[in-house]
């Protein structure tokens, strides 16, 4: 009787060969540069796997939509906002399971305005991940459901991860 | 009825409201016990047995914060067995003898962590556990680390180490076995 | 019966560590699910700007403390990405070793939780025990119980102590003797199944897109392993199966984390042996250059991203940490609703909750 | 010589002790008080009050001797448990012994505990749910008989509680209530759900083992543990009647709140349950209780189908009794420790759908059994 229900390793989706280049990669470039010729910069391949693009941020919303939908980027790993002296950056690790593809997508927004569309009605794996760029960096999302501070006690004055923030108990 | 405030003397027989006299009554067993030689005679002879009773048998309470909780978990499982020294993890306040923090106590616990503490009943202990909770270990200079739980809860048992091993947490217990046997109070009249 | 928000508070022995579940409960069935973590909030990130590479080992450690040599490694990896180092072939069949080692350290000390939930004390004790012959291995190998600090940028910070090699294997052998008593013990109680089976559903497409990862998304019939699909260290070079499972729900996950303790023992035993003599440690330049790095783990509860910005100095900019179990208990409400009270503990128990690294 | 000649005795031999001096000192004194002594030495000495004092002291008596095995089942319990679980269990609490002296300890340390009722709680029901909770557990003792001379008995030839088996349940079904309003008063959720569990739980296995109770009734053909235990002289009903045996035990397990069915204190989703808010000694006095009725269970199982006092006779009943309650008290914890606890709603499925056809097919067989004259 062990384990008897137990499903067979392997069933699920098929997925592509391990080593990833050729066609895959070429398609997903192909695709993302056809649709938003002028806000995509400097598209490029970034080791096994990866690849790494620019893009604007009033754009970010309908080009996620489309890596999702078309190009089945299931899963979006991780959202890092970085501040710079002259801009905030925020970093889309995006990845598809299908061809095990990695995309950063990296968007930056002014010092002053610090906004950008929320991707949780895309996948709802971001919707934590922008509360805590919220709460942490002070990154507004616009239409996000919940946006409120996560990690820290909700009257908490600061964004810790901010320059000017000195720390200290 | 009763008017004046200290109560009526011994002799004078009034009639009383329940409350009244159950605070009178109160006040007269409080002067037999802890005041008068049958208080200290009693506490001579249950001092020792009680003070026996509660030292070797220690709750704590089923409460983890970081790594020190999975060496408090380890120590309560067979390789290092805390159950020899009836030490027996209970899950509510209520019911615990010692508070065991076992990790960094962060600004949004803290207030939940005092009241844990109130809530445990009188004759109750704190251990705090590896370098967080001594000092806020690694996280000292963190923005949202209470560094060291004694800043809002007296704690009696310091147990060093980065995560500290099980044999130092039993180690805890022994000490705290030692402590209450050193400070032996009576139970009523405190000495 | 009028509706009733019940607070598992912080402090609860269904939460292995420290976040709140407030369920809203119609008689015994969840309603509405709203899990609360931050209690456990060091600001790691804040606190990893202002030390150096080398100084940054420690706290790496202390981000996941059921797992503490994965995350250690990946932040490794992350600053070798940045620094362009590449590791020696001795250390990386050691740390694939000491990593299949953490993993099933990892996944007992799952099972003890996960058995103790549910009531059965006896679970809880032989994966406690067995689960001590894993942590004197890593102990002889690195020295401390819990949090190793035994990975260095650039490699392993010392070779491996005499005939370990001996020891593992021995361990490997008691291991998938035991994990075969395990099944008649879990799986051989119909009370086990009645609790497990059909509980906490997740369907393929809900976990992908709630990006749940590891273990609980293999268990819903994804076949996604970092360790295969992008491989890291010497995974190319050992054969070893992705775990999957069909149903998606308490049980399938119990049954992925089992089999993936077998295929570690397999691991172990393939790294152990194809471990080629040699150096087995770079030394790694003070400052790191201007750039970006990120480290992409497979780590026993998930996929552990990090992602660390130089900037020339021997700090860095920025460190971002992507925690599995931060993802995956934002998806506990999909998980939860329609349940019963008693099934929380078996749904959340089934995510193997650190909340270490949740909170950072 | 049963316990009541026994205790009859003592108190007849101490109020001729106290008698002698007693009417020495009325001798003493003028007329009218003298006489007042006579006649309260003469009331002392009375049938109708030795015998009072007497059937007080085979309550104490028999009282002291089950809570000395309960604090034997709770070591049992914890030593038992360690060996099942690869560590020692208590062993430096009353070194020489084996860490017996362990429950004592646990038990007194919660006598010198603060007593905590909290603030918002319901003062009355809050403190009136241990008394009833620890009062029906206890009275339940006075109704199971040891051995035919050892039991609570009002007359030399008396053959114990006249309806000893239908009292001793009645007893059994009071803690459910005693449950709720501890869940109720406490003001606390998890009290409150740990409490309509237990509610739940009680009513769904009270039907199924009183349909078992019914069947060894009718094979015995009468109410009291005597004549129960009796009819087993030939052989044990755990023989003929094993359905209802196997019944009786599962439902034991949940009247009597054992792990598998271990709801309302579960220790995983409600904290403790329904007595998360008790400290001190009331705490003290649930845990024993729970301990209590363990001994009560086994105590139950073993006279109804295990034949009490039955056995060869180089060891007295009494004796025979202790240790077949003992070894089904092993077998409970045995399943104590090795299941996982089972969901509110399966727990009634098992209740109502497998255990109560089980125990209508029992009564069958014992009505058929009775019919066929073979009993």
């Amino acid at each position: 009787m062990a384990g008897s229900r137990r499903g067979a390793p392997g069933e699920g989706i098929e997925r592509a060969p391990m080593k990833v280049d050729g066609e895959a990669d070429e398609r997903v470039i192909r695709t993302v540069i056809d649709s938003f010729p002028t806000t995509v910069k400097d598209f490029q391949k970034v080791g096994a796997g990866v690849l790494r693009a620019k893009i604007d941020r009033r754009d970010l919303f309908r080009a996620c939509k489309l890596l999702r939908d078309r190009l089945g980027f299931e899963h979006i790993s991780m959202i890092s906002a970085i501040e710079y002296a002259d801009r905030f950056e925020l970093v889309y690790h995006i990845a598809c399971y299908g061809s095990c593809m990695l995309l950063e997508l990296i968007t930056s927004t002014p010092k002053d305005d610090p906004t950008v569309d929320s991707v949780s009605a895309i996948w709802g794996g971001a919707n934590w991940q922008e509360r805590e760029a919220f709460d942490l960096m002070g990154i507004g999302f616009n239409n996000h459901p919940k946006l409120e501070r996560i990690l820290l006690p909700k009257d908490f004055m600061y964004h810790p991860l901010r320059k000017e923030y000195k720390e200290g108990p | 009825m009763t008017g004046k405030d200290e109560g009526p003397s011994l002799g004078q027989a009034i009639a009383f409201r329940s409350k009244d006299f159950l605070k009178w009554s109160d006040s007269v067993m409080e002067g037999i016990l802890r005041r008068s030689a049958v208080g200290r005679g009693l506490d001579f002879l249950t001092k020792d047995f009680f003070n026996w009773a509660t030292r070797n048998s220690i709750y704590p309470l089923h409460f983890g914060i970081m790594c020190c909780a999975l060496e408090m978990a380890v120590a309560s499982a067979p390789r290092f067995d805390a159950q020899r020294f009836g030490v027996i993890y209970r899950s509510t306040p209520r019911q615990c003898d010692v508070l065991l923090v076992n990790g960094p106590v962060s600004k949004k616990l803290k207030p939940a962590l005092r009241r844990l503490y109130d809530q445990m009943p009188e004759p109750k202990w704190v251990i705090a556990m590896g370098e967080c909770a001594i000092s806020g270990g690694p996280f000292y200079n963190s923005y949202s680390i209470v560094p060291g739980v004694d800043q809002f809860i007296p704690v009696d048992i310091y147990i060093p180490g980065c995560p500290a091993r099980p044999e130092a947490l039993i180690d805890g217990f022994l000490k705290l076995q030692k402590l209450i046997k050193e400070n032996k109070k009576g139970l009523l009249t405190g000495r | 019966m009028a509706e009733m928000w019940i607070n598992m508070g912080p402090q609860h022995p269904m939460t292995h560590g420290l976040w709140n579940l407030r369920i809203k409960v119609d008689g015994e069935t969840i309603t509405d699910a709203e899990p609360e973590v931050g209690y456990l909030h060091r600001g790691i990130e804040k606190i990893c700007e202002n030390r150096t590479y080398t100084q940054i080992l420690p706290i790496a450690d202390r981000l996941c403390y059921g797992a503490s040599l994965s995350w250690n490694h990946l932040y490794c990896r992350t600053v070798e990405d940045l620094m362009g180092i590449e590791v020696p072939e001795r250390a990386q069949y050691l740390r694939v070793a000491a990593l299949e080692m953490q993993r099933i350290a990892s996944h007992l000390m799952w099972l003890a939780a996960y058995a103790a939930d549910l009531g059965m004390m006896i679970g809880f004790i032989y994966a406690m025990r067995d689960r001590e012959i894993f942590i004197d291995l890593l102990q002889s190998l690195t020295g401390s119980r819990i949090t190793y600090n035994f990975c260095r940028i650039g490699g392993v910070a010392h070779d491996v102590p005499p005939d370990f090699e001996r020891d593992s294997l021995r361990a490997c052998d008691y291991m998938e003797k035991k994990i075969r008593e395990y099944y008649d013990l879990y799986e051989g109680s119909k009370v086990f199944m009645m609790r497990n089976v059909g509980v906490g559903v997740l369907t393929k497409e809900d976990a992908m897109n709630l990006g749940v990862t590891g273990p609980p998304l293999r268990a819903s019939g994804v076949r996604y392993d970092l360790r295969k699909d992008m491989p890291y260290e010497s995974y190319p070079e050992i054969d070893f199966q992705p775990i999957t499972h069909p149903d998606g729900d308490c049980y399938a996950r119990y049954c992925v984390r089992m089999e993936e303790m077998l295929e570690s023992c397999k691991i172990i035993r393939q790294a152990l042996q194809r471990m080629p003599k040699g150096k087995w440690r770079v030394l790694a330049p003070r400052n790191a250059p201007i750039g970006t790095g990120l480290g992409r783990v497979e780590d026993p509860r998930g996929e552990g991203m990090m992602y660390v910005v130089g900037d020339g100095t021997d700090r860095p900019y920025r460190l971002k940490i992507r925690s599995p179990i931060f993802v995956t208990v934002s998806a506990a409400k999909r998980m939860l609703v329609g349940y019963k009270v008693a099934d929380v503990v078996a749904i959340m128990g089934g995510l193997d909750m650190c909340i270490g690294e949740a909170d950072r | 010589m049963n316990l009541y000649e026994f205790s009859y005795g003592i108190i007849h031999w101490l109020v001729d002790l106290v008698n002698h001096l007693w009417y020495w000192l009325g001798s003493w004194l003028p007329g009218g008080l003298g006489d007042f002594f006579d006649d309260v030495g003469n009331f002392a000495a009375s049938h109708s009050n030795i015998s009072v004092f007497a059937i007080v002291l085979e309550a104490i008596i028999m009282f002291v001797i089950i809570l000395v095995n309960v604090l034997n089942f709770i070591w049992i319990d914890r030593k038992f448990m360690g060996r099942m679980f690869d560590f020692y269990g208590p062993y430096y609490v009353g070194y020489r012994i084996g860490g017996w002296l362990q429950n004592l300890a646990d038990g007194m340390k919660l006598f010198v505990k603060e007593i905590i009722v909290p603030a918002k709680a319901d003062r009355f029901g809050y403190l009136l749910a241990p008394v009833i909770f620890v009062g029906s557990s206890i009275a339940i003792l006075a109704a199971i008989p040891l051995s035919p001379k050892f039991a609570i008995l009002t007359s030399p030839t008396d053959t114990g509680v006249p309806a000893g088996v239908l009292f001793a349940f009645a007893m059994f079904a009071i803690a459910p209530f005693s449950i709720l309003v501890a869940g109720w008063a406490s003001n606390n959720k998890y009290t409150l759900i740990g409490g309509m569990r237990s509610a739940a739980q009680m009513m769904s296995y009270e039907i199924p083992l009183l349909l078992c109770v019914a069947s060894v009734v009718v094979l015995a053909g009468g109410f009291s543990f005597f004549e129960v235990v009796e009819a087993q002289r030939t052989v044990w009903f755990a023989i003929p009647l094993v359905i209802g045996f196997v019944v009786f035990i599962i439902c034991m397990f949940a009247e009597v709140e054992v792990q598998p069915f271990d709801l309302p204190e579960a220790e995983a989703e409600l904290v403790e349950g329904w007595t998360t808010e008790y400290s001190g000694m009331r705490f003290g006095l649930f845990m024993m209780t729970s301990y209590l009725r363990g001994y009560c269970a086994g105590a139950l199982i073993t006279a109804l189908f295990l034949g009490g006092w039955i056995g060869p006779s180089f060891i007295p009943g009494p004796i025979w009794f202790l240790i077949k309650a003992y070894i089904v008290f092993v077998i409970v914890e045995w399943a104590r420790w090795s299941l996982p606890r089972v969901r509110i709603d399966q727990l009634l499925n098992i209740g109502w759908k497998r255990l109560m056809p089980l125990a209508i097919v029992n009564l069958m067989i014992a009505v058929a059994l009775k019919s066929l004259g073979w009993f």
